[in-house]
């Protein structure tokens, strides 16, 4: 049963232990090199995410808009991005004179180091896990709020008066919608009884949870989406940055690398939230089957597993990004009333239907 | 007077934000000094003149052929509409009869900026609330309009098409037809704006009850134009003190009396279609005749003192000619309804979020350079 | 009765955001529908309406000859003097001096595409030419002469 | 609108209500609008009662500027009531040029106080008990005050 890719990730990680068991056989140093391995190699892939991402983003943008898009540099503007990166590797990195330099310079760093940690418990295919934590779901829920951290010391320390409010904005933001998203998560926890991902995406072996859970589930799966849209700060709930009422809110004095590091971690943390929500609520990697049709089981089976995983984090990223084009921006109150007067009170009495439906096993 | 000369709080503890002249959403060079309570706005001062090129002046120097042409850039969205005032004043001061033909061509003309303008106004609305895409739904019909100004006037902004006495070419040969295509082509995508942004429940809420200006405000302000016309005033220039033979024209002068921002938005929607409704009446009986009536080729205005006023797209626009006999205007005074309008935004935005001032400025649609001429 | 408009206001907002995502969705999916256009790469196709004033131009015929008798009637309509016409005195084939121009100065960087000095023009000796791509380098450049060396009025035209 | 038609008053009545407010008024009726003449001194006592009478009620300010006469400046305001749609412009002379001065109208009409600053900038008038006097189009240590006829330009580029 185990498809071609899964296969060979999982044997080639085999591969690489044994072969460097031999080379380094100071029990420390190993780990401290494999360590460094699959950072780099997670680094450039994610460096390349968002490459993709960006693109992507500029594409869907585009199409939306009734426009061609990025379509000079490169075949069909691909590597526009690779232009625009460049572009702000060489420019000025400046610190405004009012600034708190150390804190200033730190934000980017933190921002990013965010958005790195909550990368590693994802599962992107059939045994390819970079770190399975039992506890998966409540590290990334707690790693992912830590942005709010990042992004009040970018806008505090600024000393611009629009990158104070967009940051005192992001805190009321932040803090309110990591309850949404903590509770839209307990949901598909009480039906899994773990809080690994890799025992949820197992769970959803005969059938992934938003076909499984019935109503419940998809109105946790929407305002999953709903709130983790508000919780990397993209528009409609891009309050934060809000570019026409703060012109960019807490990087507005940022340029550069520093500021291809805001948008990196932007990029990362839209791959991460829709690989949240595809592996919790979409079944990770597990191809799609219907009970009874064994034949068709049996071809979706021989798509490799990181396509599925793949397709079902594009897919909801691509939802994320038709919202942004789509609507116009909530207002703060506006987003707050949002919050707690519909998601948390829904969530809340949708988290007890779940239970009940657990205990009482209804879903199938 | 310096930008940020003041410190991040007064002594009241009000924090104070310079919005503009270099901003995403004041369209323009327009500054507001903003005094905040938190997210909420506690006062709001109107700086201008970063614009200001003294028109009214440059005008005492032009001769009344020259000065209609430089009001094509005060609202450049209503070019036609300027220059055609300019144009009127002189025709009045002369007494000169305008030929029906040039009459029927100004108001198709005038109307169909209107509606571009219109157009613009809901595509930066949408813009200025987030919504990028509804900008270039929007720009669609309006690349189309202003193909046509190309196509007639020779340019697609600062048109200088209206002259005293008429118009300055006839139309191009298939001006009708085109004119029909976009009109059509209009009225085919309108639901896509109601779908897109009108009737999104997001843009609804940032606009209903924000930025309440009453009609008793709006007469003591000097409101006009769809911004007084959103709160009950009824004050459409081409009904009460109807130029160009508007007072054949079957339509209906647009009154909502909520006030809000809401009512400014379904004001300027509906007044989209009755300019398409306008255009319609007059596009299949352009009569035949002169486009321009015989003038002297240098224009004198007898003595006295010359109002005339022209419905724009954001209101009344008055000009206000003391002549003195010579070739020359003595004074030249513009009336320009943004001017006016821009003293609702203090007035309406006090108690509201930053967000909601956008939202204001975006309804109220302020044109800057209109403003400091 | 609180429910149900809870309720209701929840599943109106979600209709019309759906209304929303089905535009942009159908429009993500027709790429026929795509209004911009490439600009210096359509340059071929790129017709400019015959209208449209871009600059000033001053029609040379094959024999050199253009229409300006220097009457200065354009260099007066100008609202912003960027015309300037310098004029010289012609010994005609017959004996008689006459007024002819020397140079047609024409500050593109002044200009404002009015169209007053065409409309001025009694022999219609200048056009709005139809160019529009004017950048340079130096401003020095936009300055220009619009009669062309060794032309010369052409017969009849007074 | 019949009840506005009913209500309007024609230039006659016009000047009988007028006369009744400041007895000292001149008119001119040669323009489109009636023109009423007054001293800048009776400025505000008469403005506002044109804005309070029932039935003048003048509450719309539509335009109002100064206009240069090199000897005097003449104030104009454009009236107009919304409610009855009869119109009328008052004027008036301010005889000192050297430092002109006028009571402000901002309190009857708000609109007149960006309308004010203008002419405070581009003429020099100076409005008494103006909320808010500033030069809003020119940097506030500009010199002269350029819509004035005697107003020399030094940057004036000579074409």
């Amino acid at each position: 049963m185990k498809t071609l890719l899964s296969y060979s990730f999982s044997s080639l990680a085999t591969h690489m232990h044994n072969w460097l068991k031999n080379v380094i056989t100071n029990d420390l140093l190993l780990t401290v090199t494999e360590l460094v391995i699959i950072g780099v190699c997670l680094l450039v892939f994610l460096i390349l995410l968002a490459f993709f991402l960006g693109y992507m983003e500029r594409k869907v943008a585009a199409f939306m808009e009734l426009r061609l898009g990025p379509n000079r540099v490169g075949p069909k503007g691909t590597l526009q991005i690779v232009a625009d990166t460049v572009k702000l590797l060489f420019k000025e990195g400046f610190t405004p004179d009012a600034a708190d330099k150390f804190l200033f310079n730190l934000a980017p760093g933190i921002i990013i180091t965010t958005a790195l940690l909550a990368v590693a418990p994802i599962a992107y295919a059939k045994g390819f896990q970079l770190w399975d934590i039992n506890i998966g779901v409540l590290y990334i829920s707690s790693v992912s709020s830590m942005a709010v951290i990042g992004i009040l010391m970018a806008g505090w320390s600024s000393s611009n008066k629009y990158s104070l409010i967009g940051a005192m904005r992001c805190g009321a933001q932040i803090v309110s919608y990591e309850l949404s998203i903590g509770l839209s998560l307990i949901s598909i926890v009480v039906l899994t009884g773990s809080l690994s991902l890799n025992d949820i995406v197992e769970s959803q072996a005969n059938g992934w949870w938003i076909f499984k859970g019935h109503i419940p589930v998809l109105i946790s799966f929407v305002i999953f989406v709903v709130a983790s849209t508000a919780e990397i700060n993209r528009a409609p709930f891009d309050l934060v940055e809000a570019d026409q009422e703060l012109t960019g809110g807490f990087n507005t004095e940022y340029a550069g690398m520093k500021f291809a590091m805001f948008l990196m971690a932007e990029y990362i943390n839209l791959f991460v939230v829709s690989a949240v929500a595809a592996t919790i609520f979409l079944g990770g990697w597990m191809p799609f089957h219907i009970g009874g049709l064994t034949g068709f089981n049996h071809i979706m089976d021989y798509i490799p597993s990181s396509i599925w995983f793949f397709s079902k984090t594009l897919f909801i990223i691509f939802i994320i990004m038709q919202f942004r084009w789509t609507f116009p921006r909530l207002r703060i109150d506006q987003l707050l009333n949002l919050e707690w007067k519909y998601l948390l009170p829904i969530s809340m009495v949708n988290v007890l239907l779940v239970t009940l439906m657990a205990i009482m096993g209804w879903h199938f | 007077m310096l930008l940020g000369e003041e410190d991040h709080f007064n002594e009241e503890g009000e924090f104070v934000i310079n919005i503009g002249p270099q901003h995403p959403s004041t369209h323009g060079v327009l500054r507001l000094k903003v005094w905040l309570d938190g997210e909420t706005i506690k006062k709001v001062e109107p700086h201008l003149g970063y614009i200001h090129r003294s028109i009214e002046k440059m005008s005492e120097s032009f001769s009344y052929r020259q000065f209609g042409y430089i009001t094509s850039r005060m609202d450049y969205l209503s070019a036609h509409m300027n220059n055609q005032a300019c144009a009127l004043v002189v025709e009045k001061a002369l007494q000169v009869e305008v030929p029906a033909r040039a009459q029927v061509i100004r108001i198709i003309l005038c109307e169909l900026s209107r509606l571009s303008s219109h157009l613009l106004w809901f595509a930066s609305a949408g813009l200025d609330l987030g919504g990028v895409t509804p900008f270039f739904y929007a720009f669609r019909e309006r690349e189309a309009i202003n193909s046509i100004m190309e196509e007639t006037c020779g340019a697609r902004l600062t048109q200088n098409f209206m002259v005293p006495g008429g118009i300055i070419t006839d139309l191009q040969p298939d001006f009708q037809k085109r004119i029909k295509e976009v009109l059509k082509q209009f009225k085919d995508n309108y639901h896509e704006y109601n779908e897109i942004l009108i009737g999104n429940v997001i843009f609804q809420n940032r606009m209903k009850d924000v930025g309440v200006l009453t009609r008793e405000d709006a007469i003591a302000l000097g409101c006009t134009g769809p911004v007084a016309r959103a709160s009950g005033l009824s004050c459409d220039i081409r009904k009460h003190y109807p130029y160009d033979g508007y007072e054949k024209i079957q339509f209906d002068e647009v009154i909502l009396t909520g006030g809000d921002s809401w009512a400014r938005c379904e004001v300027r929607m509906a007044e989209m279609l009755q300019s398409v409704h306008i255009i319609e009446q007059l596009i299949d009986n352009i009569p035949e005749g002169d486009i321009v009536a015989k003038t002297k080729n240098v224009i004198k205005l007898p003595k006295g003192e010359f109002y005339q006023r022209v419905e724009t797209a954001r209101g009344e626009l008055g000009v206000y000619i003391v002549s003195d006999g010579g070739s020359t205007p003595y004074r030249c005074k513009y009336r320009s309804p943004n001017f006016s309008n821009l003293m609702a935004i203090p007035h309406i935005s006090k108690g509201h979020k930053i967000g909601d001032l956008i939202a204001i400025m975006a309804t109220i649609d302020l044109i800057i350079p209109d403003i400091d001429r | 009765m609180f429910l149900k408009e809870y309720f209701g206001s929840i599943f109106s907002s979600i209709k019309s955001l759906l209304t929303g995502m089905k535009l942009t969705g159908y429009y993500f999916t027709h790429h026929n529908k795509i209004i911009t256009e490439e600009y210096p790469d359509n340059r071929a196709a790129l017709k400019m309406p015959e209208r449209f004033r871009g600059e000033v131009i001053m029609p040379h015929d094959e024999k050199n000859e253009h229409q300006c008798t220097g009457c200065q009637s354009c260099e007066l309509s100008c609202p912003n003097g960027s015309i300037k016409i310098i004029t010289k005195q012609e010994i005609q084939p017959d004996g008689k001096k006459k007024k002819r121009i020397d140079t047609w100065v024409y500050h593109l960087d002044m200009c404002t595409m009015c169209g007053m000095c065409v409309e001025a023009c009694p022999t219609t000796a200048i056009l709005m030419g139809n160019e529009f791509e004017h950048s340079q380098y130096e401003k020095k450049y936009l300055k220009k002469v619009l009669n062309k060396p060794g032309s010369r009025l052409k017969d009849g035209v007074e | 609108m019949c009840e506005i038609h009913k209500l309007k008053m024609t230039n006659e009545e016009l000047k009988n209500s007028f006369a009744q407010i400041f007895p000292a008024v001149t008119f001119d009726e040669t323009g489109e609008f009636l023109t009423a003449f007054i001293p800048s001194e009776a400025l505000l006592p008469v403005m506002k009662e044109l804005r309070s009478k029932k039935e003048l009620y003048f509450d719309y300010l539509f335009c109002l500027t100064c206009v240069d006469w090199k000897d005097h400046l003449m104030m104009v305001y454009f009236l107009n009531s919304k409610t009855h749609n009869h119109t009328i412009v008052v004027k008036a002379k301010i005889t000192d040029t050297i430092n002109p001065k006028i009571e402000s109208v901002y309190d009857i009409w708000k609109t007149a106080e960006l309308n004010e600053d203008e002419i405070f900038d581009l003429f020099g008038v100076n409005f008494l008990n103006h909320p808010n006097l500033r030069r809003i189009f020119l940097e506030d240590d500009w010199v002269g005050y350029p819509l004035r006829k005697n107003y020399v330009d030094e940057h004036m580029i000579e074409l």
